[in-house]
């Protein structure tokens, strides 16, 4: 057995085993499972020496072709009796669709799944940091009101995942692909209808009928791949890339846009933030999202020229318009859920330029925002649970209750924006490759321009809820508020993961030395600070507020986008997309 | 070794010319002014004076801003990577507007979040800046670029472009409403005293270190002329600082970064095609 | 100068039939002490462009006495009758206290019987 | 030895508070800033923050209102500081002197280093007041200041330093007296 | 949940003079409410005039009202006085009360220029503004003997005649002063940063300058024709060449070109007082004490000052109230400022030229 | 803003506005409104300055030693404090022997110290005063 059949079978069957036991045994059969699952992908990095392939037998294909039938089916039903009439109407298509697919029969023939390292890699976040959150998500669900089935169903749910996305990751059939595809469509279905009051069902139905678009649109891609190309297989179609008949990479590009939820298919991603954390923590760090980069990766080879061009410009314009529109967001999981827009723009940008120094940031990043992005969420999980905060605007002077989740807090900022941390690096090696690629082609500037300014969103974004962490004043005493060990470990765990990172891309020399260590200690130095020189003996006075002695109301700015940008922005991105499209066919 | 001499000394020189540049003003003013030293009397008055805290995190932020502006210096002077060194400063920055967010003084907030959008202005200025050196030079070391010809020719717009980010950056006007004393008191710095703000006080000269090593790399490897557009720029900020009120942050967003950005993308572009 | 006396009860209509926003202006609202526990007010109007037209409404009241507020017509006498409360003590109609004195200092001053 | 304390004299920063003043000081204080007196050239930045000042330009008699605000700013200035008492209402109470609502002039509630007297004082005297007062400062030592016969004991828990009410009201000082 | 911000300027801060209080409440920095406390200066000098000061004296005390408008002050209560008195002061006397009183104004209407450049951060402006503004100082000084406090008044006539000597330097001076002030429009209507910081500013239209019953120079930014020289006779303002000036927009501008334009009228009085002062005595004595009722209105640089004046014949006076322009325009004041930034705020609230010490008295 | 630009250039070379107080002190006007002073000899102990004084920064109060005037038959001594005076000149004005008994000089008054105790002192004469 090789280690990734392992990886894809065990945890369904670790589904199971959670699906029947108590609470306790169930989390300690989870948390071995997921020790378990941790110590596989990293295995399969050190065991990984040349691509794996494997062709599988004809029966699992007839079994995909029934799962892939059923699956539809349901979504159909699903459209039926919640009477959302998109949800039908792009079940039935992808149906129709699905039926072409199935009688054109290709006649190149390849590997079933083909493991290389972009895979190993994604194992590697998948895996450890998806199997984190599932720790993380033992303690949260017993906070909610559920039944004891439903609680561990929505654990099995989550190994369930990994299993998919594990699987996404290794295969090569574009055919497996969409009915992989269309299984995180229906696990992202689930989890977010999980708690099954109304605003979680509408949200649900609008995952589900937007992720259809990019199911529409890998099938579309298939039947241009059958009838120009004849395979359904990832490497036989790159090998073989006509740099005129680029369409099938288009539409899995869109595809890739659908699940990476750019503009203007960002609504159901906001709206998976109405789900329990851990699932917005799982969709945006590990899981579901990442997708969309890792299938851009697969497809950069065959992208050349004003593919390439146009997808760099729609993810640099994505990376922009969401941290724009993050802007004038308050609420802290929609905030993170906007900048993961932004950076999956970044990342499919980077993938498009597909210069092997763009590959390099583009994993890099993918790496840290999923470490970093997990940490987040579980920080705002652990807000909404031990704080019953939800708004950046109430944090105030959380530094006095919990030093120790703003830390994370900051630490989870700090990696997205400064040096040394990976998307730091990301950024850096971004801006890079674009400027070298500007002296080939002007147009990369407008890139470049959006990169800036994006990232300069993105930091003032950041400070939008960082600001309010600190408010300390004179008088205020400090509450330490305790905080349940699940709860910590994970992110302690993250944290770790980062310096790991760190420690890798130092290894790697993503940078010099000099340039990792000297702000690493820079940053570093500050938390010691505050440790050690708390300046007791120092005199403290009131802050100055002009002589006068009343009480302080503090904000940060806010930003108020009018509707008008959103529409504009939604406007441009699917102008692009047309561009892009037509631009091919032409 | 020099290198190292001039890092150590960076804060002096930038006192020196903090100095300088406030008996200019003076004169400018028709006023007698200061002695070019004050800024040093000034230092030394602080370290001896008491000094208040408000809370920890606010003065060891303070500090740190400090500490990370000098490694800044130093890495140019070092000849490191220009588009890291950018990113390092804004670093510095964050330091700073933390500090200011981490206070419950309103002005100092305020400050903070000026601070922010200033950064927000000049931050993609100084990317394409950067980018456009690498065109040039082909490379984003200091070092190339400093034995590369002067680039101002084929960089003159986004020279340009940087000196709207220069008043920004040392508060002068008309881009001074990060500072803004008459509205909000000095914003950031105004929670500190006694020797934290000393600390403060000399990333201000820093600052000008900065901006004006900056400025410098666009002579090249052409020290005279990088000595001309030191003094001349020097003189002409000075002048318009004297001859402009404040802006408010609102239009000094609109108009640096909307030129800036035209600017520097003719620039590039143009770049691309010769 | 014109010195008009009105009652108390129909100085708000005397003053609205009167006052045209356009011609004349309002200088101030006047008080003064009197013998035996009384006060003047006066409203004091002057016209625009024209010499030295003073008109001054004025009544005589008690210390108790609740003073009608012109405020509704003529918004910036908000800020005299705010004036006349805290330096006689009298009350007016939707003024608080406070505009000058703190709690400790000498109350009324103006009045008769300072304290 | 290296004396940092000679260097107080050359940096003095000044903040000016109006404490009832009938702004004939206050614009004097303006027009010493101004190119014909240019007190900057002693190294006097206007900063209008109290932590960062060293000296404090009080005008006027302290009317009621203001005395809180006063004693406020006084606390939040770092040591070594000097107060300047500008123009005769200030020193003294001036023309002001037992009117109901001021307190006769500023030392009541903090103490006073140099008085300078003038109704309205010219830039020339506020120069030879802060001329003065630098030649105090010099001296002074980085003693917290004491409180004054109209204060009430500093209260200080855990290093906060709390002045804020400590000024007492006009019909306790009588009490007391 | 709440998103403004309080944010306060003064009691003390650096932008201003005074001690007054703004509390902004604030959208980002759009003052969407203000909350005003102008108290902090209130002495009690009404009431001091009429249990601590003769009449004679009060002079020279209500002047301490305020140093800017010190002499509209003490010749306002002088003149309310006389009226009660009865009699006539020389013609001299009269043309000399103008002299100062005009002098007074061209000094205030330069701070307040200064002020409001540097408040709106132009600080090259203020130093220049004020270093021209010695020059009406030196004048003043020379004149009266004091450079703020005149005490030049009194009961009866003027304290100090004027020589040869000083009616040269004050024609002197006063031309220098109109060359600078002529630099002065010039900047003020074309720098660019000026015009983002003072057109459309702080505007105050003409409807409600009328309901607000706003008056001086915030009046006649916004078209208002009023000004108290143009209502009185007791000084001969329309004889040696008042002019009103208006300007229409009613934003700051406006208010710095109204001054400005007074700056000129006022200067051109001077010299024209200075050039046909009449012969005659400074002082005459008046006999008697006051006795009746009397309001007397001039135009302080500020706008229209009103005292009343009540005395029962005895050397103690009954009631000296005091109107000044500020305190009746505080209700204007705050209603410009909503909807303002508060990044102009400083700038606009200079542009008042708010003069607390006389609101508080 | 082009007219700013230049004066600021050619302020650069000009000799600055600033005058060199108080390194070379400048003789104030002999008309200026300074300290009021007092000639013993000339006084006819009317009283009137201290009467027409608005602040009362004249007292005149009873010593045990008082000068050898003959006119001074209460054995009265005038006191003057200069930091209560406005420098309003109405005691001069009020005195029937002006330029001899009372007169107002240009000197500048010279700033105080707290040794100086520049109140407590006056508390003291005014406290005699009023127990007379
Ligand atoms: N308000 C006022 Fe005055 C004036 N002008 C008034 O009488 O300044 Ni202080
Ligand atoms: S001393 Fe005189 S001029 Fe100065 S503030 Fe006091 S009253 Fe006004
Ligand atoms: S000048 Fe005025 S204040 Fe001074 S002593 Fe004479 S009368 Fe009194
Ligand atoms: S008024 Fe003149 S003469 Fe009379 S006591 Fe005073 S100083 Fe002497």
């Amino acid at each position: 057995m090789t280690t990734y059949t392992l990886l894809i079978a065990a945890p369904l069957f670790f589904a199971l085993v959670v699906m029947v036991s108590g609470v306790v045994i169930r989390n300690i059969f989870a948390i071995a499972f997921v020790i378990g699952l941790s110590f596989l992908s990293i295995s399969n990095i050190f065991v990984f020496h040349a691509p794996t392939e494997t062709i599988l037998p004809h029966f699992f294909h007839n079994l995909f072709i029934l799962l892939d039938g059923m699956v539809l089916l349901f979504f159909l039903w699903q459209g039926v009796k919640t009477k959302n009439s998109l949800v039908k109407i792009f079940a039935l298509f992808q149906i129709v669709l699905y039926v072409v697919v199935l009688l054109l029969s290709p006649t190149l023939i390849s590997n079933d799944v083909l493991i290389d390292e972009i895979s190993s890699v994604m194992y590697l976040i998948i895996n450890i940091v998806g199997g984190i959150i599932i720790v993380y998500a033992l303690k949260y669900i017993e906070s909610e009101e559920f039944s004891r089935a439903k609680k561990n169903g929505f654990i099995a749910m989550l190994f369930f995942f990994l299993s998919v996305m594990n699987f996404i990751v290794s295969t090569n059939n574009i055919e497996i692909f969409f009915l992989l595809f269309e299984l995180t469509t229906l696990c992202s279905y689930i989890l977010i209808g999980y708690r099954g009051d109304e605003m979680s069902v509408l949200n649900a139905q609008k995952a589900l009928w937007m992720n259809q678009i990019g199911g529409v649109a890998i099938l579309v891609a298939l039947i241009f791949s059958i009838l120009q190309y004849k395979t359904v297989y990832f490497d036989v179609l790159i090998a073989n890339i006509d740099a005129f008949y680029l369409l099938p990479i288009v539409f899995l590009a869109i595809a890739a846009f659908v699940k990476g939820a750019s503009i203007p298919f960002d609504k159901w991603l906001l709206g998976a933030m109405i789900a329990p954390t851990p699932v917005s923590a799982i969709l945006h760090s590990a899981t579901m999202v990442k997708i969309a980069p890792y299938l851009m990766l697969k497809l950069a080879p065959a992208m050349s020229g004003f593919v390439s061009l146009t997808i760099t410009l729609l993810g640099t314009f994505v990376f922009f318009a969401a941290s724009l529109l993050a802007l004038g967001k308050d609420y802290f999981k929609e905030i993170l859920g906007y900048s993961t827009i932004a950076l999956l723009g970044l990342m499919m940008a980077l993938a498009a330029i597909g210069t092997p120094e763009a590959i390099v940031a583009c994993l890099t990043l993918i790496v840290f925002h999923a470490i970093s992005k997990a940490l987040l969420f579980l920080q705002a999980g652990i807000l909404e649970k031990s704080f019953h905060l939800k708004y950046v605007n109430d944090i105030d002077g959380l530094i006095n209750n919990s030093p120790l989740v703003v830390f994370f807090i900051i630490v989870g900022f700090a990696s997205l924006t400064i040096p040394p941390f990976g998307a730091f690096i990301a950024k850096f090696m971004a801006i890079e490759t674009i400027a070298s690629e500007i002296i080939k082609n002007p147009l990369y500037v407008f890139a470049l321009i959006f990169l800036a300014l994006g990232s300069a969103f993105l930091t003032l974004l950041y400070f939008k809820v960082v600001t309010k962490l600190f408010v300390k004043d004179v008088e205020t005493k400090t509450v330490d508020i305790k905080i349940s060990k699940f709860y910590t470990i994970p992110s302690y765990l993250l944290l770790i993961l980062l310096v790991v990172g760190i420690y890798i891309s130092f290894e790697l020399e993503l940078l010099s030395s000099l340039e990792i260590i000297v702000p690493l200690f820079l940053v570093a130095i500050v938390p010691l600070l505050f440790a050690l020189i708390l300046f007791k003996k120092a005199d403290r006075v009131k802050e100055y507020n002009c002589g006068e002695k009343d009480d302080i109301q503090l904000n940060m700015y806010y930003f108020h986008m009018p509707s008008v940008i959103k529409k504009d922005i939604a406007i441009i991105a699917v102008v692009g997309m047309c561009i892009l499209i037509l631009g091919v066919l032409l | 070794m020099i290198e190292i001499l001039l890092i150590l000394f960076a804060p002096i020189i930038g006192g020196f010319i903090y100095g300088f540049e406030r008996v200019v003003r003076a004169r400018m003013q028709n006023r007698q002014g200061p002695p070019l030293l004050q800024p040093f009397y000034d230092m030394f008055k602080l370290i001896d004076k008491q000094a208040f805290i408000v809370n920890p995190y606010h003065t060891i932020l303070g500090i740190m801003h400090f500490i990370t502006l000098w490694v800044v210096v130093a890495f140019i002077i070092m000849g490191q990577n220009l588009l890291y060194v950018i990113f390092l400063h804004l670093l510095s920055s964050i330091f700073l507007i933390l500090a200011g967010f981490s206070v419950k003084s309103i002005y100092s907030h305020i400050g903070s979040n000026r601070e922010l959008l200033a950064a927000l202005a000049y931050e993609p200025i100084l990317i394409m800046i950067a980018v456009g050196f690498f065109m040039v030079n082909g490379s984003f070391d200091i070092a190339v670029i400093r034995e590369h010809d002067a680039s101002i020719a084929s960089l003159f717009l986004l020279f340009l472009a940087y000196l709207m980010v220069m008043p920004i950056k040392l508060k002068k006007s008309p881009f001074d409403a990060t500072e803004a004393h008459q509205e909000i008191v000095g914003g950031v710095e105004i929670e500190f005293s006694g020797i934290f703000f000393e600390f403060l006080y000399m990333a201000k000269w820093l600052e000008y270190i900065f901006v004006y090593l900056l400025l410098m790399l666009f002579a090249g490897d052409n020290i005279f002329l990088g000595i001309g557009l030191f003094i001349g720029v020097f003189l002409l900020l000075n002048l318009i600082d004297n001859a402009t009120a404040r802006i408010k942050m609102k239009h000094l967003i609109k108009i640096v970064l909307s030129l800036g950005l035209t600017l520097g993308m003719c620039n590039l572009i143009g770049l691309a095609y010769v | 100068m014109k010195k008009i006396k009105v009652s108390l009860e129909s100085v708000r209509e005397e003053i609205e039939s009167f006052y045209d926003y356009k011609k004349w202006h309002f200088l101030t609202l006047n008080g003064l002490a009197l013998a035996d526990n009384r006060m003047e007010v006066q409203w004091i109007f002057s016209k625009y462009e024209a010499l030295d037209e003073v008109v001054v409404y004025y009544a005589e009241i008690e210390y108790t006495d609740i003073i009608p507020s012109i405020a509704d017509m003529i918004p910036s006498a908000i800020i005299s009758q705010r004036e006349i409360v805290d330096m006689f003590g009298v009350k007016v109609d939707g003024s608080e206290k406070g505009l000058y004195l703190d709690e400790d200092s000498i109350q009324r001053p103006l009045s008769g019987c300072a304290i | 030895m290296f004396d940092l304390k000679k260097y107080r004299k050359k940096s003095p920063w000044i903040l000016h508070y109006n404490a009832g003043s009938c702004n004939g000081c206050d614009i004097e204080i303006l027009a010493s800033l101004a190119p014909k007196y240019d007190l900057e050239r002693f190294g006097v930045i206007n900063t209008g923050n109290p932590k960062q000042s060293d000296i404090f330009l009080v005008t006027g008699p302290v009317t009621y209102r203001s005395r809180e605000r006063l004693v406020e700013l006084y606390t939040q200035m770092p040591e070594p500081k000097v107060v300047i008492a500008v123009g005769s209402c200030t020193c003294t109470g001036g023309v002001f002197r037992d009117m109901y609502n001021v307190e006769d002039g500023i030392d009541r509630y903090i103490p006073v280093d140099v008085y300078i007297a003038g109704c309205a004082v010219s830039p020339e005297l506020i120069i030879d007041g802060v001329v003065k007062a630098l030649e105090i400062l010099e001296k002074k030592s980085k003693e917290m200041e004491k409180a004054l016969k109209l204060f009430k004991e500093a209260t200080s828990e855990n290093g906060v330093i709390n002045r804020r009410n400590v000024a007492l009201k006009v019909g306790e000082v009588h009490e007391e007296n | 949940m709440k998103k403004t911000i309080n944010i306060p300027l003064g009691s003390q801060h650096i932008s201003l003079l005074e001690p007054v209080r703004f509390k902004f409440e604030c959208e980002n920095e759009k003052i969407i409410s203000v909350d005003s406390d102008v108290g902090f200066v209130h002495r009690g000098i009404e009431r001091a005039c009429t249990t601590k000061f003769k009449f004679d004296a009060i002079g020279y005390v209500v002047a301490r009202v305020c140093g800017l408008c010190a002499i509209t002050h003490s010749l306002s209560y002088t003149a309310a006085v006389e009226k009660l008195l009865g009699g006539e002061i020389t013609k001299k006397a009269k043309y000399l009360r103008i002299l100062l009183l005009e002098l007074d104004r061209i000094h205030s209407h330069m701070l307040c220029l200064s002020h409001t450049c540097e408040n709106a951060g132009f600080e090259a402006m203020f130093m220049r503004i004020m270093g021209d503004r010695e020059l009406v100082m030196e004048i003043q000084e020379l004149l009266t003997g004091n450079r703020v406090q005149f005490d030049y008044i009194n009961i009866g006539g003027v304290n100090r005649d004027i020589n040869s000597e000083v009616a040269k330097k004050i024609i002197e001076n006063l031309y220098e002063v109109k060359q600078r002030v002529l630099g002065y429009m010039d900047e003020f209507t074309n720098n660019w940063s000026l015009s983002l910081k003072f057109k459309g500013i702080g505007a105050l239209s003409l409807d409600d300058a009328y309901s607000f019953n706003a008056i001086g120079p915030l009046a006649r930014a916004s078209g208002l024709n009023i000004d108290v020289r143009n209502e009185i006779d007791y000084l001969p303002f329309n004889e040696i060449g008042f002019k009103m000036q208006t300007q229409f927009e009613g934003d700051i501008n406006a208010r710095n070109i109204v001054r400005l334009n007074e700056i000129f009228n006022s200067i051109l009085m001077c010299e024209n007082i200075v050039n046909g002062l009449p012969e005659g005595e400074i002082f005459t004595k008046l006999k008697g004490k006051p006795n009746g009722e009397a309001i007397v209105r001039f135009e302080a640089p500020r706008g229209e000052l009103m005292y009343y004046v009540k005395g029962n014949g005895s050397a103690m006076l009954e009631r000296v109230r005091i109107k000044t322009p500020t305190f009746a325009c505080i209700p204007a004041f705050t209603h410009i400022f909503v909807g303002e930034n508060y990044a102009d705020a400083p700038a606009i609230l200079a542009s008042f030229d708010p003069c607390l010490s006389c609101t508080a008295k | 803003m082009l007219t700013s630009l230049i004066k600021a250039f050619t302020n650069l070379f000009k000799k600055p506005q600033t005058i060199d107080y108080p390194v070379t002190p400048i003789i104030k006007d002999r008309e200026y409104r300074g300290l009021i002073e007092y000639g013993e000899e000339s006084c006819i102990y009317c009283l009137k300055c201290e009467k027409a004084c608005p602040p009362g920064a004249i007292l005149f109060v009873k010593t045990e030693t008082p000068s050898e005037n003959e006119k001074n038959k209460k054995g009265l001594q005038y006191h003057y404090n200069p930091y209560l005076c406005i420098y309003c000149s109405e005691c001069v004005r009020a005195c029937p022997k002006p330029d001899e008994a009372l007169w107002q000089s240009n000197k500048k008054p010279l700033p105080a110290t707290k040794e100086g105790k520049v109140n407590e002192s006056w508390f003291e004469l005014e406290k005699l005063k009023k127990t007379e």
